[in-house]
């Protein structure tokens, strides 16, 4: 007894101490940064995938590309390559690249040389020239280069001189120096290749990366975390913090509460409303117009997802605009075209699927779909800035669906999971969504309605229009902009009446982090950008 | 009548009666026993009791506060979810998933387990002892485990958590049975029986069950509550009922997304799941306690 | 003793070598290719070959049984479906970091269980007992996840005090090596290893006050229970007559004999604690295996369930084979009780 | 006079559960041959161990013999012909508080033999019950009884009501004596030589009181270590046997009953 009462104080001194609030703040919480990521990434390089999570983990922290694109001024920048010009009208571009570039030193890789036109060669290739080394490492598959048929417009990428790159297109394309300043169009090192692949483990290529990015990896815990620490050698300014750490949380309320704890420093897609009502003052909220949209796919290679009269159907079976309240808190815009009213080529469509059970039904008799008939839903696990909650949605359209006769249940895997059945068609419906990797309208419609996305898996519906993927190849193909509008219009029509997929927002872009923290940059088109970020702590 | 009438036909309580009345007599496990008996009547009222289907989103009402706070509404008397749907008729309908669906289970699992154990309890024969060894390491491991052992197997769902916690009681149900059996099968009163000429079935029923039955009972309350908690808690960690069905158990998991903003709906599910195991425990450790005091005197 | 010890383990092995098989099965059980199951290697991989061969693919099943034991012996354990890194390492890792908290959450439902069960048991019957055992009670039916979910809401929104996930702040770089976070820390090469540490308990804590929970209602009871009975028998209360004081009766007289009943419930605490810990871990995101096993289930990553699960119940058989033969060696009367009985 | 029961090379052997599978098995009772006579009283006596007990059970088809045969009236005993033995051979146990299921009124248990030997009706079981109830000394409203809520003696009296039940031929008393206080004890035993006379029943008791033995028996049986080592009339034995073992297990009784009065005297 007299035991245990000794150990009693020590224990109560103990926790008191580690809660201990009066503590100096200890030095690697002052260096180091803490992002609550909320999802895995598939694996560490960008040209591999579209998934938001892997771009956000990835694409500004490790890498570069040849250009950047400035939002604030609208336009493309230098960033590995200094300068460039459009040669032969068009259809070959010449990139000047920096010197005295170097790639990550870390404790699997010393590079011997610096950044040079051989790297830019080797990463084009990785995803361009099917009979490269690398080209199959990793699955083969290079989505947002096939959705956006960079691949099929790249003829070839030719060293013009040890800084001096060539790529030679096929035809003058509009969108292609926004799809070069895309998260996915990184530089990789050629000479770290060529290591692995002498030791024949070519798949850690992107798996423990290197890049010329301003930070450095250092170890991924699937689930738990990501580390990164700060590149001393960047080309230019780099963070003002020792270390990044990606501390994986995929629920969105953990993360705010941790948030809240000072466990995060910062978070992506807070609940706004609800941090509202928790009133603290040291966080503060950053907010983006974002060119999103969140949508429902269906399934159309499936019975009876096929029949355009069957997705009618459902969209005036569903209640979007409480979908809206209940889902986005009103944070968002109700969607009727897949382009957001921001873009250009936006135009309002003809017919509107307003909430119409009664009309539903009416159209399900028609296409011979029986009261009782049994579909899925697929929701995404992960919370992502044009779906705050998935699931969630999902519940509330079951409900819609079950006033029509319509049986949903709802499925959900680990977002990696999710994403794979997905792309081998397992879903009837899913509910995902899209973030424009660049300014041109182009983006919304190849990655995600081509019949060349169907096969690279972010063609979401499955759908296969001829007549659609003519207009869009006629739009890319001008660089006349009052005629790619028309073209475009013309799209949106003709999405309008097939439905492949129904719209649901346009959300706006928000982010939560600590008031100490600075420099984090949400860049319209892409992830997100920790190569400013800092911590300015009162000492 | 030449013999005087010494005794009172009507004061000759059996030892079971003995340990009702022992039992009555605490006011605790009484109270206990009544609210179970209103949960159950609750539970089974449900479909008729619920002001709204549980499914039933009123958009005009997300989110809203408890009848008896300040800014709640009589009309929603337990308030409303984060999709406007009404709580009290989903804490109604989640009774069925959370209380009356364990009492299938246990009542179902303990018709196998004791039957079986029944038979290991009479049969002695080596095979049954080196079984009954293995078996009883496989006791070692908690139902809980054994239950995700068979989600594992099976995959998650609802069909799935039943199996699975069914059969993960089932081996607690043999167990006992078959401990209690063979400890009475030993017994005299068991031999003078059978020298009696009794039938086997007239043995088990007739003369072992009714002294194992205290047993039986005390593992039909822990089986209960095990239960209770067991799909409680596989349904939020997502591997039981699924997201839109009413269940106390994922209604609590969904609600810590709520919880800043409408703490009632993680408070709700987890009170009412609170309520039942407790009452469901006192009754049991009462029942253990006054069958004790039973034995005693 | 001896031979009791010898039975009790062939018991063991035996049950060991049956979850071996029943592990085995799981392979066919599982839907999909049956060497992927218990590789984690996809039929359209590179390696699948190999390990095809190496996993007797096209032998019997006794002769891929056998590969099978010899694998699990080796520790070559496949790789997970969906992180391709090797489940052993991972395992072991996971198991370490369950383990440390279990350990801690027994030890300070002990410290507080006993001491208090004995505190009622000393003033049987008066406001104190009548208190600490319905709390007990009412502490024994709360739901895990409730109580975790409201000491989140306390010390997160309401105190925010303590962190609600993981082992440490990341930003301490200590590297998973052993999983156990304090050792992990103890063996870091960091600077910081004091400020770590103090992080590290104080990650720790809540996931240990939720786990311990529950077995401290459970052995302050059956303390209390225990002591209650000493404290009626006569001897006792010839001692009490005689001016010891209450709590000296308790520390010396009850405490002796509450301890075998006590490892005996050690035994089904020790369970219930593991059963606990993956519904505690996963709140709190700690990398335990409970939490280990319920993505992979929600995965559906085979090798990673099939080593979770083994891992998880040979643990409590293990444990329970321990406690067994502690008892056994402490308190001869058990190895005769398990004879005893026809 | 004729035998009613005839034992001949009675054996059982035990395997200890501590042992292995290839341990050699006990022997528990040694073949044994002896006869018992209508209305005759057999006591066997023996140190504790000796196999009395089991010799007792064999006989009353507790247990099975490994080997030999019991005749009744000739006619052969089998071990799965429970209705033939139970009918005529009955059993008292050591303890009767243990042999009463607790759960059960007194009456239910009398009845067991009458329902699963008897075609009567449960009208004229009833009768039957309530008559073997007053035999035995008790009185009708005992039926309704639980057996917590009788004495000790009271018990007794059940279980000899329920062995005389379907009036048997023998009835095995296995100890049945030594739990009860001495003038209960006389009671019963006066009891059961009445129900003797009365019914012609033959008695084996299990006993290692000598006062017993002397006072009823008309026949001996001696074990030692599972063999017999004589088998006599009660005057004969008690006259002229000479061997140490047989002298000390019927004198020893009384002497250790001498010297724990005087224990306690001190």
């Amino acid at each position: 007894m007299i035991k245990l009462r000794s150990t009693f104080p020590v224990i109560v001194t103990l926790l008191v101490t580690a809660c201990g609030g009066e503590r100096e703040i200890p030095e690697p919480l002052r260096e180091g940064l803490v992002y609550c990521s909320e999802g895995n990434p598939e694996g560490f390089n960008p040209q591999l995938v579209t998934s938001g999570t892997t771009v956000d983990a990835t694409a500004a922290q490790l890498y570069d590309r040849l250009i950047d694109y400035d939002a604030s001024s609208q336009q493309f920048v230098p960033a590995l390559a200094t300068r460039w010009q459009p040669l032969d009208e068009g259809t070959r571009y010449r990139f000047y690249l920096r010197e005295d570039v170097s790639f990550h030193e870390t404790d699997y890789f010393s590079p011997s040389r610096k950044f040079n036109a051989d790297d830019v060669i080797f990463s084009f290739n990785r995803w361009l020239d099917p009979t490269s080394l690398y080209h199959n490492v990793g699955g083969g598959d290079y989505p947002f280069f096939t959705a956006t048929g960079l691949d099929k417009l790249i003829k070839r990428v030719v060293k013009v001189d040890r800084y001096t790159v060539d790529i030679i297109l096929r035809n003058a394309d509009s969108s292609f120096l926004a799809n070069l300043a895309t998260d996915f169009a990184v530089i990789l090192s050629a000479e770290y290749a060529g290591q692995l692949a002498v030791k024949e483990t070519p798949e850690q290529l992107d798996t423990q990366p290197v890049g010329t990015g301003p930070y450095r990896f250092r170890r991924f815990r699937k689930d738990y975390f990501i580390r990164y620490n700060r590149n001393p050698d960047y080309w230019r300014q780099g963070p003002g913090i020792e270390h990044l750490v990606y501390s994986i949380t995929p629920n969105a309320n953990k993360r705010m509460l941790k948030l809240v704890t000072g466990e995060c420093d910062v978070i992506p897609y807070p609940l706004v409303s609800k941090l509202q009502s928790l009133n603290q003052k040291q966080i503060k909220v950053q907010s983006e117009v974002s060119p999103n949209v969140g949508f429902w796919a269906f399934n159309t290679d499936k019975e009876p997802f096929n029949d355009p009269t069957v997705r009618q159907a459902l969209a005036f079976a569903i209640n979007r605009q409480a979908i809206i309240d209940a889902i986005y808190y009103g944070n968002a815009e109700l969607a009727d075209s897949i382009l957001p009213p921001t873009s250009w080529a936006y135009t309002t469509t003809s017919q509107q699927y307003e909430y119409n059970p009664e009309k539903a039904r009416q159209l399900l008799d028609q296409a011979g779909v029986e009261p009782g008939f049994k579909m899925t839903i697929w929701a995404m696990p992960v919370q992502r800035v044009y779906n705050p909650n998935a699931r969630r949605m999902a519940e509330l359209m079951q409900s819609d669906l079950a006033q029509v006769g319509v049986e949903a249940r709802i499925v959900s895997y680990e977002w990696n999971s999710f994403r794979r059945r997905l792309s081998r068609g397992e879903h009837d419906t899913a509910l995902v969504g899209w973030y424009a990797d660049n300014a041109d309208p182009d983006n919304f419609f190849r990655p995600l309605l081509s019949c060349a996305a169907v096969s690279t898996g972010s063609n979401r519906a499955n759908w296969c229009h001829r007549g659609f993927d003519q207009i869009l190849v006629n739009a890319i193909s001008t660089t006349d902009t009052e005629k790619r509008k028309q073209l475009y219009h013309s799209a949106q029509q003709l999405l309008n009446q097939q439905l492949p997929l129904l719209p649901i927002a346009h959300s706006m872009r928000y982010q939560a982090q600590q008031d100490y923290v600075t420099g984090v940059e949400l860049p319209p088109y892409g992830g997100i950008s920790f190569r400013k970020a800092g911590k300015e702590l009162q000492q | 009548m030449a013999q005087p009438d010494l005794y009172y036909k009507d004061n000759n309580p059996s030892p079971l009666q003995l340990v009702w009345y022992s039992f009555r007599g605490r006011t605790a496990a009484m109270f206990a026993l009544w609210v179970l008996i209103a949960l159950l009547a609750v539970t089974l009222l449900s479909p008729i009791l619920i002001p709204y289907s549980p499914a039933q989103q009123f958009s005009d009402a997300i989110s809203l506060p408890p009848s008896w706070t300040q800014q709640g509404n009589i009309q929603f008397m337990f308030g409303t979810d984060d999709l406007g749907r009404d709580m009290l008729s989903r804490m109604l309908i989640g009774s069925l998933y959370s209380f009356a669906l364990p009492l299938t289970i246990v009542i179902v699992s303990s018709t196998f387990g004791i039957f079986i154990g029944a038979l290991a309890g009479v049969d002695r024969n080596f095979k049954y002892q080196l079984l009954g060894h293995v078996f009883d390491r496989v006791l070692t491991i908690p139902s809980f485990l054994l239950a995700l052992v068979i989600i594992a197997i099976l995959g998650p769902g609802l069909g799935n958590a039943i199996i699975a916690i069914t059969l993960s009681l089932i081996p607690q149900f043999i167990y006992v049975t078959r401990n209690a059996v063979h400890s009475e099968w030993q017994k005299d009163y068991v031999t003078a029986s059978r020298l009696n000429g009794c039938s086997d079935t007239y043995l088990m029923y007739r003369v072992i069950l009714p002294n194992i039955t205290p047993a039986l009972v005390m593992q039909l309350t822990v089986a209960l509550s095990v239960a209770i908690m067991d799909i409680a808690a596989l349904s939020f960690l997502g591997l039981g009922v699924q997201a839109p069905t009413p269940e106390w158990g994922s209604m609590l998991s969904r609600s810590l997304d709520e919880v800043y903003l409408s703490p009632w709906s993680m408070v709700l599910p987890g009170i009412a799941l609170f309520i039942t195991i407790t009452s469901i425990n006192v009754v049991g450790d009462s029942l253990r306690r006054s069958i004790k005091q039973r034995m005693d005197n | 003793m001896t031979r009791f010890l010898i039975n009790r383990l062939l018991y063991l092995v035996l049950a060991i070598w049956l979850l071996t098989i029943f592990s085995f099965c799981l392979n066919w059980l599982f839907p999909g290719d049956v060497i992927t199951n218990m590789s984690g290697i996809r039929p359209l991989s590179p390696n699948y070959d190999m390990a095809f061969q190496l996993r007797g693919g096209d032998s019997n099943l006794f002769i891929q049984y056998s590969y099978y034991l010899q694998n699990l012996i080796n520790f070559d354990w496949g790789v997970s479906l969906v992180s391709q890194k090797p489940v052993w390492a991972e395992a072991t890792r996971t198991f370490m970091a369950t383990f440390e908290i279990l350990l801690l959450g027994l030890l300070l439902a002990l410290l507080t269980g006993l001491p208090l069960g004995a505190l009622a048991a000393a003033r049987y019957k008066s406001p104190v007992d009548k208190v600490i055992i319905s709390t007990a009670i009412g502490g024994y039916s709360i739901p895990v996840f409730w109580l975790a979910q409201l000491l989140i809401l306390l010390f997160a929104v309401k105190i925010p005090w303590l962190p609600i996930t993981g082992q440490i702040d990341p930003l301490y770089l200590i590297e998973p090596k052993t999983g156990s976070i304090l050792i992990d820390v103890m063996l870091s090469q960091s600077e910081h290893k004091t400020d770590a540490l103090y992080n590290a308990l104080a990650h720790m804590v809540l996931p240990v006050v939720v786990l311990a929970s529950l077995p401290s209602m459970l052995l302050l009871r059956m303390m209390r229970n225990t002591t209650v009975e000493v404290m009626q028998k006569p001897y006792v209360k010839a001692v009490r007559a005689r001016g010891l004081s209450p709590f000296r009766v308790v520390t010396r007289h009850a405490v002796p004999n509450a301890i075998q009943g006590i490892i005996q419930q050690l035994t089904f605490i020790f369970g219930l604690m593991l059963a606990n810990s993956v519904i505690v871990e996963s709140i709190f995101n700690w990398p335990g295996i409970g939490s280990w096993l319920l993505k992979a289930i929600i995965e559906r990553d085979y090798p990673v369930i099939q080593a979770a699960l083994l891992i998880l119940v040979a643990t409590t058989l293990v444990v329970n084979f321990i406690f067994d033969i502690y008892r056994g060696w402490r308190f001869p009367i058990v190895r005769e009780e398990r004879y005893g009985t026809a | 006079m004729s035998q009613v029961l005839e034992v001949k090379n009675l054996t059982k052997t035990f395997r200890g559960r501590r042992d292995w599978p290839w341990s050699p098995k006990s022997v528990a009772v040694e073949p044994i041959s002896f006869t018992l006579g209508a209305g005759e009283t057999l006591a066997i006596m023996g140190e504790t161990g000796s196999g009395k007990s089991t010799l007792a059970k064999l006989v009353a088809g507790v247990e099975s013999a490994s080997g030999g045969a019991i005749y009744l009236n000739g006619q052969k005993l089998y071990d799965n012909n429970t209705k033939q033995r139970c009918q005529n051979i009955r059993m008292i146990f050591q303890d009767s508080e243990k042999s009463l299921n607790s759960q059960r009124t007194i009456g239910q248990q009398l009845e067991e033999p009458l329902l699963f030997n008897t075609k009567m009706n449960p009208e004229q079981r009833y009768h039957s019950v309530v008559q073997v109830l007053r035999k035995v000394g008790l009185l009708s409203e005992h039926y309704e009884f639980y057996p917590h809520m009788l004495s000790t003696g009271q018990k007794q009296r059940v279980a000899i009501a329920r062995a005389i039940t379907l009036e048997p031929q023998i009835i095995v008393a296995d100890e049945a004596l030594v739990a009860l206080d001495p003038s209960v004890r006389a009671q019963i035993i006066n009891l059961m030589l009445d129900l003797q006379q009365e019914m012609g029943i033959s008695y084996i008791f299990v006993t290692h009181s000598p006062q017993i033995v002397k006072h009823i028996a008309d026949k001996i049986l001696i074990l030692y270590r599972g063999k017999m080592i004589s088998f006599e009339q009660t005057e004969l034995l008690l006259n002229k046997s000479q061997e140490p073992y047989v002298e000390q297990l019927l004198h020893e009784h009384l002497s250790t009953e001498h010297s724990n009065k005087k224990r306690q005297k001190r």
